[in-house]
Parts: C-alpha cells; structure tokens; sequence
C-alpha cells in the first residue's frame, strides 16, 4: 500500500530499508564465516597429523592457474566495487559495464577453475577407488611432466615413500595415498563449495544487469548492488585465505 | 543383592565411594534451591493472591543487593562443585604407576580383552581384587564405550587411538559392563560381566585354563620378523631405525628437540604414523602399516616392542611374558 | 472481532502459501511444526511401550534404534528448534516492536518452504530404511557402518538449517532497524530480547552444523576420510563441530521459552518484572557463554584434560544467568497480585521442571560424576526435564498466553487448567524414574536391559501415557476453541505489551497507524487504558500500604 | 546514514596492493621459513582481506553496528578454532602421564 518508488511496504524511509539490506546482508556473511570455517577448522587439523601428505598434494596443484584465478578474482572485486561507485556517482551506463566486466571475471574464473579439475580428474587425483598420488609420476607424459619438474616431483614423492620401495613394496604408498585422498577431498570441498558460492554470485550479477540496462540504479536507489557487492567481496576473501592454505603449503621444497 | 528398588549400584572400586560423595554433596546444594525456590513461589502464590478484579501489584523494580547476591553465592557454589569433580576426573586420567594391563578390544558387537600373560577372553574380564587395573582399549570399526557403573568408570574407545581407563576392584563379585555408546544395531547387547576375584584365585584361574593361550610377545615376535621391522630395528642399533631394545617406557628425544613418553599410544603412531613424530638422529624412513595390521596384530607387536629388554635382548620371545604389574613403569 | 483482520483479509490456498504475511507464515509454521511434534510423539510412544519389558517387546533391535534417532532428529530440529521462534516469535516479535511485518517477508516465507523441504527429506529417510545413527549423527557409525537412509536424513537437517539461519537472520535486523518510536532497546518486551539471544546462535551456530552434516554426508556419498580413522580421519573433531552448533542449539530452544515465561509471569502478577535488564542481560550471556561449553558432551571421549577442565568451567558459568533469570522470575511474584489463569499454571511448571533440569545439568558438568552418568538414563531425563518440561511448556503455554491474540477467541479455561495439570503429574512420572535408573547404571539408546530395571522403567511408561493424555486434551480443545471459543477484544488479561494495543485478530498491517511507545516494559501503574476492570478502568495497588 | 563516496584511485590503489600481497605470498612460499612459512602466508592474507573489507566492502565509512557484526564473526570463529585446537595440542600431554603406585595389597 505504500509502495513509492522502491520502497517496500514494512518500511518507513528507503533510508531505513538501505541500512535493513545492508545489515542483513553483513549478518549473512557471518554465518559465511563460519560456514567456511568449520572447513577451514576440519582442514588445519588434518594438515598438522599429516604434513607430509598434504604438501605433496599441495604442490601438485598448478600454481600458474591458482596465481591466475587469484588475480581474476581480485580484478573482479575491483570492477565490483567500482560499478558500485558508477551507481553512487549516477554514472548509469558505467554500472552495466561495470558489473558486466565483474561478471566476465567471474566466469573466467569458474572455467580456469574447470579446467584445474580436469586436469586432476586426468591426473587420477580424484577421491575415490582411481585415486593415485603417484600417477603422474609414474605416466609423466599423460601429465605434461618433463624435465626438472618431473625429477623434483618424483624426488619428493620418492622421499615419501623410499623405506616403504626398498622393504615392503605397496604399504607406505597406501597411507600416503590415503593421507593426500583426505587432501584432495578438503581440496575439492574447499574450493567446490567456494565454486558454488561464485555460481550463486554470477546469478545475482545477471539478475543485476538486467535491471541495470532500464538505468534502474543511480545514487538514490543502489542497495542491491552495494548488498551484491558485499558479497561478492566475500567470496573474494574467500579465496584469499584457500589461495596460500591449498597452493602454496610446502612450496618451499 | 539389594531392595527392588535400589538407589544406587554396588560400590565396588576406589571410585564409586568417590563419585558418591560427590552425587550427595551435589545433590544437596540443589536440594536447597529447589526446595528453597519451590517453597518460595508456593508461599508467594497464597499470600499475593488476586483478591479483586481490579487489583495491581506493587511496582518493585528489582534490587542490585539481592541480584548481586543471587550471582555470587551461585557461582561460589558451582566453583566447588567444579573444583571437586574435576579433583576426581584428573584422579580418573592419571593411572597409577603399578597397573595390571588389559587390553581391550571393542568390535560390532563384542568386547575381546586380553590379560597380561596373553589369556583371552570374550565379553568377560577377570580382575583381582585390590590391584591396580588399568584397561588399554581400542576399537575395530564405530566408537564404543567400556563402562561398569558398580566401579563408577566409564571411557570411549574411539578406532583410530587407545584410550585407558583404570579402577582398582574393592569387593570380589560380578558385576556388570555395559557398551555405553551406541554403536549399532546391539549395541545394548554388547556386554558382559567383570569379574572380581581373590588374587590368590586369580592367579590359579590364569593358569588354570585352557593350554592353548595365543602369547601375544610371540605372536608379536613372529610379526616383527615377517613386516620386516627387523630390517630396520635391528637389537644393536645399526640398523636404520633406533633399536627398540630397553626403548619402552622411556624418553624418546624427536628431531624437533621435544620429547615424549614411549607409551602404547606412542607405539601405535609409529606405526601408523611414523611422519608426526621422527626419533632424533634418525630419517624420516619408516613406512606407514596404515591399513596393513588388524588391531589384534597392533595390539601383539606392541606386547613384543614391550617385552624387549634393555639387557640381553631377548633369544626368543618364550618365557619373554611380562610380568605382571610392573611392566609398564613410566619412569626409567 | 474487528472486521478484517490477517485470517480474512484474503481467502484461497495461494493466499496462504505465497503470503508474506509473517502472521500467516506463522500460522504454517503452526502447522508444520505441529505435524512434525505428533510424528515424534508417536516415536516416543513406541519407545516407551517397547521398554515395558526387559527383552523389549514391540519391534526389533533395529527398529529400536531407528526410533529413537528419529525421536531425536525430528523433536529436536523440526518441532524444538523452530517452535517457539518460528511460530510464537515470528507472529510477534513485529507487533511487539510496532513494525508492520518482519524486515524481509520474502527471506520469511522461503524459511518456511525451507524447512517444508527439508522435512520431506527427512521423512522420506523415515519412509525408506530409517535413521539409525543416533540424533546425534556420531562418525564413524553415520558415515560408514551405519546400513539406513542416512544420506537423506543429513541432507534433510541440513537443508533445515538454513531456514534457521533465514529465521534469525530476519529477527536480528528487525530488531535494529524496524522498532516503532520510542521503542527503545531497553523498552523491549523480555521475549524480544530472548529472541535476539536466540538469533545470534541461530546465526552464528546454524552453520557449523550445516557444514558439519555436509562433510559427514560428503564422507558417506564418497567415501571419503574426513572422520574416518581407518583413512586417517578424526572422528573425534565430528564430535567437537557437531557440539559447537549442539550445545549452543539447546538455549535455542530454552531462551524463546524463558522469553514466554518472561512475558506471562509480570502479566499474571500484574506489576513490573522483578530485574528487567538483568534478566535481559542474562539471555545475552547465556547465548554466548553457551558458544564456551561445548565439549562437556565429550569428557569420556578422550579429550584431552586441560580441555575437560575448561569445557567443565565454563559449563558451570553458564549455569549462572539462567540462575538469574529463575531468581527474578520468583521475585516477581513478590507483592503481585496474582492469578492462576492456565498461562500461568504453564508458566509455574516451567520454572519447577526446568530448575530440575538444570540442576541435573550441573550433575553432568561435574567432571568426577560425569564419569558414571555420561549416556545413562541420567542425561536422557536432564534433557527431557528442560526440553520438555522446560521449553515444551514454555510452548505450551505461550500457545495458551496467546492464543486470544493468533485467533481471536478465548479458550476453555477450566479444561486448560486440567490439561496443564495432567501434563505437569504425567511429565514427573515418566521422567523422574529415569533420573534413577540413570544413576543405578542403564546405558541409553538400549532396546533391552537388565530385569533389575524394569520396575522404574514401567513407571516411565506410565507416566508417558499420561502425558500423552495431557498434550491431546489441548489439540482438541484449541481447535474447538476457534470455532465455538468465547471473543477475545484486543487486551483480554489485560497485559501491557504492544501486541494488545491492536485488535485480536490483527489487522494485516499489524497497527492502523504506527504506534508511539511513551510507557516503560510491564508497567500497570501508570496505564489507565487497559482497563484492568472492564467499565470501571479503576487502579486499586495490592497492598496500599507498603 | 548517507552514502560515503570513495574515489576510483582509492580503488585502483587498493587493488594494486592486493596484487603486491599476492606476489609477496607467494614468493616467501618459495622460501624455507620453517614454522614460519604458514605464519607469514596467513599474515599477508589477513591484511589483504582487512583491505577488501575496509575498503571495497566499505566497513571504513559503515556504522557501529556493522564494526560489532564482522568483530563477532572473527571473535566466533576463533573460540571455534581456538578450542578445539586446545583439545588436539594439550591431548597427549596428560593422557598417559602416571600417578604414583596406590595399591593396597591386600594380604592373602
Ligand atoms: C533445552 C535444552 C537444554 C538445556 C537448556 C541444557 C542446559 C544445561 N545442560 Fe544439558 N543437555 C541437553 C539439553 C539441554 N541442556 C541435551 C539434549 C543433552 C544430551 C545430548 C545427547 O547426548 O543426546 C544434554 C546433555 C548435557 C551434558 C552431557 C551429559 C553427557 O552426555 O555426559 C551436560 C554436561 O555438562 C549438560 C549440562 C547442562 C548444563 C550445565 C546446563 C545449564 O545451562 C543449566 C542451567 C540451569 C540451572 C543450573 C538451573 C537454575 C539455577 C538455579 C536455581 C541456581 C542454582 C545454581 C547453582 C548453584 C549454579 N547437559
Ligand atoms: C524436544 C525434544 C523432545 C521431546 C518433546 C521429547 C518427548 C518425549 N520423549 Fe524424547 N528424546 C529427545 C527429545 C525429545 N523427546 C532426544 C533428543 C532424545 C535422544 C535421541 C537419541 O538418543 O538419539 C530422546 C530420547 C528419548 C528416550 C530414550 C531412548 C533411548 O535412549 O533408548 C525416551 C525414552 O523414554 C524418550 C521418551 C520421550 C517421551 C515419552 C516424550 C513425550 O514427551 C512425548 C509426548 C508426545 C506425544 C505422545 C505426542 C502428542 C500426543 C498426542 C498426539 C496424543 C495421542 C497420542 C497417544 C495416545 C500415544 N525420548
Ligand atoms: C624401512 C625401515 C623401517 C621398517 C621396515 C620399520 N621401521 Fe620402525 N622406524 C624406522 C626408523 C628410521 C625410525 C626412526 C624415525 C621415526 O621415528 O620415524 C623408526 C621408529 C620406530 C619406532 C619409534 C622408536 C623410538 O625409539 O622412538 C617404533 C616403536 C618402531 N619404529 C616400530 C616398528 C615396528 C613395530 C615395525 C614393523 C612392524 C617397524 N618399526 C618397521 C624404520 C623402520
Ligand atoms: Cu558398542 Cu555400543
Ligand atoms: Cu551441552
């Protein structure tokens, strides 16, 4: 009944509905955080009994394409921000462009992450009964593995498992294997479910494109894209944490 | 053995005088609230009953006195009944030094436990009265837990670890066991019965049964031998793991400067995890046996590892049986 | 009755099942919650007659085992934990604080369907092979050995949970930002505020279970080893996340229930609460020092002992503010003027059964006792004293307190007060005996036991039958009530808070204009308009002379 | 509450110093700091993700309110982890330490 413009009814001002949005939207990301982080909890237990394990798994993952994503994603926190900017200064066409760049970004990262996942399906590092550390080392070609990279892989998977090569073939390469399993699991938990959270971000950059084309958005009505950008923003940091604790474990060695 | 209606078990370990001292002192600081505030509402009930239809209370809004008491003496209270339960649970933890050891195996749905001198026993424990028992245990598949309420002891056995418990029996008599953590479909059924005997009767039962006793140390030996751990740990120390002689109930010192306790548990991670802890001196060589020993098998390899003496090492492992009681000092 | 109100102002089913109405929504939620309260009911009702004899007589051992967990799961996250919020508060936590719905109706309604889909899922575990595992969904029984429909059920309660999150998350903001004037934070209704303790745990607890069921039920789909020791896992840290949310869940369902008591006991006693921002106050402690106890579940799992020690510690603090709370309580019924309407006899059995049950829990905390009582009948009472006795009574009796405002129309009374007396009597005698055989040694979740047990045991169930009797006499008195009940007009006790400024029932938009709050919370004295006296509107103080 | 405009450069800015954060992590992963290496690497996230909640998610320019929201959810997140890691590094100082002998043989 006292719809004027955007206001919805249980409001009294748009000023009060804006504060509602953003604070839900903040409340929300509370229980992102701990979302994500009974992950993150379940993941530095399991690293600290078996760091050995988990820094194999962690160098096998190409930090090329994790170092891409993690620029992609950046940029796309930048555009995001910015096409909140646009529509707080009333530049209405920059805000489509803005939030178009986002959602490009965005689904680059998704398909880089596609073919992260490819790559490990080929790589028999999917949890499961093909699940295999060794693979790649065993079929280098099958894996692109050649030169330095094959030897430093072999060398460290060999430390791993020598004793067990030299006395009792097949039984230290199981715990090994099941050790870097629990890796890949928490790998492919952490990141599909960070990976779902950007689908569900891409959705919401659709739904704001289309309405930003009809100039919907200017600096008196623009809470959905700041909400959508804190979100956004979110998943971002998201990220930022997986980054180092996934990729970049045992590098050093 | 009591009234139809009894109040509480038998009391029949160090414990249960314990734990019911415990249930009464606590048992009486609650009495008193209760009863206090029940009396309380029933007296303020009658005597500020509605009298006309029209009436209001008095408008008190509350009182920083009264409030301020009503948080103190609570808490004061709630302190010394956390003081006094956890004097009883740190007791409960911390096994003496001269234990009996059993170990316990809890599996869908049956316990097997096993005496020092390697006598089994399924679904039944035999213990001599006035002796320290101190109970290893693991499980094969879900989580169990091994609880005997006339001792007032209870303890998971979670798979994966070892976990103890320990008693010392303070009445001859059967007594219940119970599996207290539901693990399946019989979980209600999987328990048995402890039996309490005279230590003079124990020992005639231990050598009394049946011949054919599996004697873990060489059951444990052969093991030793056959998963190749000799390759590695020969007696003299050459080899390329520490020699185990001597080694158990000691301070090992690990690579990263820490020490701790040769203990089962510690036995156990070697084992399966031989990366978490690495022996000062020594590479990170040893294979995991994740997944390749039954916890029979775990338990027996253990039982070698600790019969291997300091001086001489052992020729076989007959006549290598642990003694009873002492073997598992902590101190060196 | 005014002439439109919420029931009326639209009519057909696609008026209710896309209403945004938070009114509405709670009246689905009524039902829902009430469908989900009778399935658990009559799982309990088979527990407790297959318990008469020893070997158990009613169904097998698995089927024993199924009933209980699926007693537990559907009581306790589809009829404890949305009851009171969902239904209670979601009706007036927005006519309390003068706003004309909740910040997002839309949030509200997908809550309910939510939580309808994760029902389904949940029965349709029921309906094909059951629940086994324990509510408790303990590694690496659910994950691995457990033969039931455990995939379903975990996807059910964790779909369900983030109705729960939706749920406080709308309640959290609504309080900040949709108070009416003069509506101040500490002019809040005592329900409010429990509901916003309630909210932070909804909040900041849901999805660590959400999380937790996820890996489990990722682990059993997959196989893989989060949990499992046999591939490295850690079945303990399931039990430390599951806690987290767990524990912090139980003041879910107690802190609406002390928000109902709250309110009911100032209104019978007709004068200011004894304590108000302390009572306050303690929810807020109690919400979050109950996020610092979780591990007192797990004392006997191995946990390391500076832990247990910690976790014992804290267990006691937490027990202080509902002290607190149960003190004001008492204190004011001091000087009031009190009857003994059917809220109130729900609201005194609260108090009795609930200072039982948390007594009880301070068994439990203690370290030493713990010992003996952990997973005994022991705990199976405790939790029934505050789960049941508690908070099922504080629902109860809110329903009660209420009812004339949700439809409009009074109930029996005289029936009421009988029913809330069989359920007192009924509850003691089922449960009380527990509290002994716990101690004397019976292991719970036990489809058969020792002989020496079975007398309390036939008390219990007993007692269970009465209890049974007590929560049918409303259902059928409540439902008649709405047809044949007496008129209820907008104030009938009268009471003082916001939501009897406006009709009974209220209109869509909750008020006709937005109301100015210039009155503090529970204030007779100074509230000529609620004609406390119907035609002489006369103030008459209990005892002048004080 | 009236929206606080921040400017492109204060963007554009932010931005690069992400970039910086990311190079700087990954390079100190190459090097051996020992214990260190997880410490610095979970530093240097946690200044780039103070940066993009302060600024790109506004939290500089946003009330009260929303300082005490995202407080609690660090605060929550470290009792969660905090409590349990407690439980997984003090478990096996305790578990197997031993009381002194207690038994009282009773004579025969
Ligand atoms: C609504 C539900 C609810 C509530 C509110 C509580 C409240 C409390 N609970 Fe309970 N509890 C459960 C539901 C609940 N519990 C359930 C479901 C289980 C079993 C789960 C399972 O395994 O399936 C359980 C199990 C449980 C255990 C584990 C037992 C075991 O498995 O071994 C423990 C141990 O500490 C415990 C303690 C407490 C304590 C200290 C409180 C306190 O908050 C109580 C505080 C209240 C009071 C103390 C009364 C008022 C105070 C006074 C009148 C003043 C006097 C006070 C003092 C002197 C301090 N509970
Ligand atoms: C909110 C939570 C809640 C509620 C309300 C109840 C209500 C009841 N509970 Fe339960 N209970 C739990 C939560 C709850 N319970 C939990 C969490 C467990 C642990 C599960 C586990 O171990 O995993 C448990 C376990 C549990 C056990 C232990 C099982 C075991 O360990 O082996 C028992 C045994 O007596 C029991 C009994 C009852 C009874 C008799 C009621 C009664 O109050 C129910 C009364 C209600 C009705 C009967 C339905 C309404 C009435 C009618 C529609 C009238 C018509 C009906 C008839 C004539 C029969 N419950
Ligand atoms: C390939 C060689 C190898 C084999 C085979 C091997 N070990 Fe070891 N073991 C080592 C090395 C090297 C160490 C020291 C480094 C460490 O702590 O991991 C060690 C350490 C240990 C320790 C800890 C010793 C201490 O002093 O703390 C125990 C106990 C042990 N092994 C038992 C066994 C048992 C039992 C087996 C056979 C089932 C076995 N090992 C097989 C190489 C081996
Ligand atoms: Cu084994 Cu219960
Ligand atoms: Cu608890």
């Amino acid at each position: 009944m006292h719809r004027t413009g955007e206001l919805y009814g249980q409001f009294e001002t748009l000023e009060q509905q804006k504060d509602t949005a953003q604070l839900g939207m903040w409340i929300f990301l509370v229980t992102e955080v701990l979302f994500f982080g009974g992950m993150f909890l379940t993941y530095t237990i399991n690293r600290h009994a078996f760091s050995a394990a988990f820094g194999i798994g962690g160098n096998t993952l190409d930090l090329r394409l994790g170092g891409l994503n993690t620029v992609i994603l950046i940029m796309s926190s930048l555009t995001m921000a910015m096409a909140v900017w646009a529509a707080q200064v009333g530049k209405k066409k920059r805000v489509t462009g803005f939030l178009i760049a986002t959602l490009i970004l965005g689904g680059a990262f998704l398909g880089v992450k596609a073919i992260e996942y490819k790559q490990k399906y080929d790589h028999h590092l999917i949890p499961g009964s093909t699940f295999n550390v060794t693979y790649c080392v065993n079929n280098p070609s099958s894996c692109g593995l050649a030169g330095k990279q094959l030897e430093d892989e072999r060398r460290e998977i060999e430390e791993a498992i020598k004793a067990e090569e030299n006395e009792n073939p097949g039984s230290g390469l199981i715990a090994l294997n099941a050790h870097a399993q629990l890796y890949f699991s928490l790998y492919f938990a952490m990141t599909g479910l960070h990976a779902l959270h950007m689908v569900i971000g891409a959705g919401l950059l659709l739904w704001l494109i289309a309405q930003s084309f009809g100039g919907r958005f200017g600096p008196g009505y623009n809470t959905p894209v700041e909400v959508t950008g804190l979100y956004w923003h979110f998943v971002d940091i998201v990220w930022i944490y997986l980054f180092p604790l996934l990729y970049l474990i045992d590098r050093h060695n | 053995m009591q009234s139809q209606l009894p109040l509480y078990p038998e009391q029949a370990s160090n414990f249960a005088p314990q734990v019911d001292a415990l249930m009464v002192f606590i048992i009486a600081i609650c009495v008193f609230f209760a009863v206090a505030v029940t009396l309380a509402i029933i007296f303020f009930l009658y005597k500020f009953r509605r009298k006309s239809t029209g009436e209001i209370g008095v408008a008190i809004h509350g009182d920083m006195r009264l409030e301020s008491a009503w948080i103190v003496v609570p808490l004061v209270l709630a302190l010394a009944m956390f003081a006094w339960g956890a004097v009883v649970y740190v007791d409960f933890r911390r096994a003496p030094t001269d234990t009996l050891d059993i170990y316990v195996i809890g599996k869908q749905w049956m316990w097997k436990l096993q005496q020092p001198n390697g006598q089994r026993e399924i679904n039944e424990l035999h213990v001599p009265v006035g002796q320290n028992v101190r109970l290893i245990m693991g499980s094969e598949d879900v989580i169990h837990d091994f609880s005997v309420p006339a001792f007032r002891v209870k303890m998971d056995v979670v798979p994966g670890r070892y976990n103890t418990l320990w008693f010392r029996p303070t009445k001859t008599g059967k007594f219940h066991f119970y599996c207290s953590q539901y693990c399946g479909t019989n979980h209600a059924i999987m328990g048995g019965w402890v039996t309490v005997m005279e230590p003079d009767e124990y020992t005639a039962w231990l050598s009394g049964s049946s011949g054919t006793i599996a004697n873990p140390v060489l059951a444990g030996e052969k093991l030793f031998a056959e998963r190749s751990c000799l390759a590695c740990h020969a007696s003299d120390g050459r080899g390329r793991g520490p020699s185990l002689n001597g080694f158990f109930g000691g301070k090992v010192k690990l690579a990263d400067g820490s020490t701790v306790t040769a203990d089962e548990e510690y036995i156990r991670e070697s084992l399966f995890n031989p990366s978490a802890k690495i022996v000062a001196g020594y590479q990170p060589l040893m294979p995991s046996y994740q997944g390749q020993l039954t916890e029979e098998q775990t338990l027996d390899l253990i039982s070698y590892v600790k019969s291997l003496q300091a001086e001489p090492a052992p020729s076989t492992g007959a006549g290598a049986t642990p003694s009873q009681g002492t073997q598992t000092t902590g101190k060196k | 009755m005014p002439k439109v109100h919420y029931l009326n102002a639209s009519y057909g089913l696609k008026s209710w099942l896309l209403t945004t109405d938070h009114k509405r929504i709670a009246l689905l939620y009524l039902a829902s919650v009430t469908f989900f309260f009778f399935i658990g009911g009559l799982f309990a009702t088979m527990i407790r007659i297959h318990l008469l004899t020893p070997g158990g007589f009613l169904v097998s051992p698995e089927t024993y085992n199924k009933l209980f967990t699926m007693h537990g799961v559907t009581m306790v996250f589809f009829f404890l934990i949305p009851s009171i919020p969902a239904i209670i508060g979601n009706f007036l936590i927005p006519i309390m604080i003068g706003a004309k719905d909740l910040a997002f109706p839309k949030l509200n309604l997908l809550s309910w369907y939510i939580y309808i889909i994760g029902g389904c899922f949940v029965l349709y575990s029921f309906s094909t092979g059951g629940l086994d595992t324990g509510w408790t969904f303990y590694t690496p029984l659910s994950s691995i050995y457990s033969n039931s429909a455990v995939t379903p059920a975990v996807i059910g309660v964790f779909i369900n949970g983030f109705s729960s999150i939706l749920t406080g998350l709308n309640f959290l903001v609504t309080i900040h930002t949709m108070r009416a004037p003069g509506m101040t934070w500490f002019r809040l209704p005592l329900f409010v505020w429990a509901h916003y303790a309630t909210s932070i745990i909804f909040v900041l607890g849901t999805p660590v279970i959400a999380i937790t069921l996820l890996l489990a039920g990722l682990e059993r789909m997959f196989h893989l080893g989060f949990f499992n020791p046999a591939m490295g896992g850690d079945p303990i840290l399931f039990q430390h996340l599951f806690w987290f949310y767990s524990h912090p869940a139980v003041y879910i369902m107690i802190l609406p229930a002390m928000g109902v008591i709250s309110e009911i006991i100032p209104t019978f006693a007709r004068r200011p609460i004894f304590g108000y921002s302390f009572i306050a106050g303690s929810s807020i402690a109690i919400a979050v020092i109950g996020f610092l106890v979780w591990a007192h579940h797990m004392f006997l799992t191995g946990e390391s002992v500076y832990a247990a020690l910690a976790f014992s510690l804290m267990s006691y603090l937490v027990a202080i503010p509902s002290a607190v709370k149960v003190f004001n309580w008492t204190s004011t019924l001091y000087k009031g003027s009190i009857s003994y309407d059917t809220p109130m006899l729900y609201a005194l059995g609260f108090i009795g059964l609930f200072l039982v049950g948390g007594l009880t829990g301070l068994f439990l905390a203690c370290l030493g006792l713990d010992i003996h009582l952990h997973d005994t009948y022991f705990v199976v009472a405790h939790f029934h004293y505050i789960m049941v006795g508690g908070a099922v009574m504080g629902y109860v009796g809110g329903l009660h307190f209420w009812w004339p405002k949700i439809t409009g129309r009074m109930y029996p009374e005289f029936l009421a007060r009988i029913a809330a007396v069989v359920l007192f009597v009924g509850f003691n005698l089922t449960f009380f005996p527990q509290f002994v055989l716990g101690y004397l040694g019976m292991p719970r979740r036990y489809h058969s036991y020792p002989p020496e047990f079975q007398a309390l045991n036939v008390m219990s169930t007993a007692g269970a039958s009465i209890l049974a009797l007590g929560y049918l006499l409303p259902m059928v008195y409540l439902v008649w009530s709405l047809k044949y009940g007496a008129i209820a007009g907008p104030n009938p006790w009268p009471a003082t808070g916001l939501e009897w400024k406006t009709a009974s029932p209220p209109p869509t938009e909750n008020f006709d204009v937005t109301p100015v709050v210039d009155w503090e919370p529970y204030d007779f004295e100074h509230r000529p308009d609620l004609a406390l006296e119907p035609g002489i509107g006369g103030l008459l103080p209990a005892h002048g002379d004080d | 509450m009236s929206d606080h405009i921040a400017s492109p450069k204060l963007y554009v800015g932010i931005f690069l110093a992400l970039m910086v954060g990311t190079a700087l992590t990954v390079f100190a992963a190459y090097k051996d700091l020992g214990p260190w290496n997880i410490v610095v690497a979970l530093a240097i996230a946690t200044f780039k993700a103070t940066l993009v909640v302060l600024f790109f998610m506004h939290a500089k320019y946003s009330p009260k309110r929303t300082h005490l929201v995202i407080i609690c959810a660090v605060f929550w997140l470290g009792i969660m982890l905090a409590l349990t890691l407690t439980d997984y590094h003090t478990r096996h100082d305790f578990s197997f330490l031993r009381s002194p002998a207690t038994t009282v043989t009773r004579s025969v």
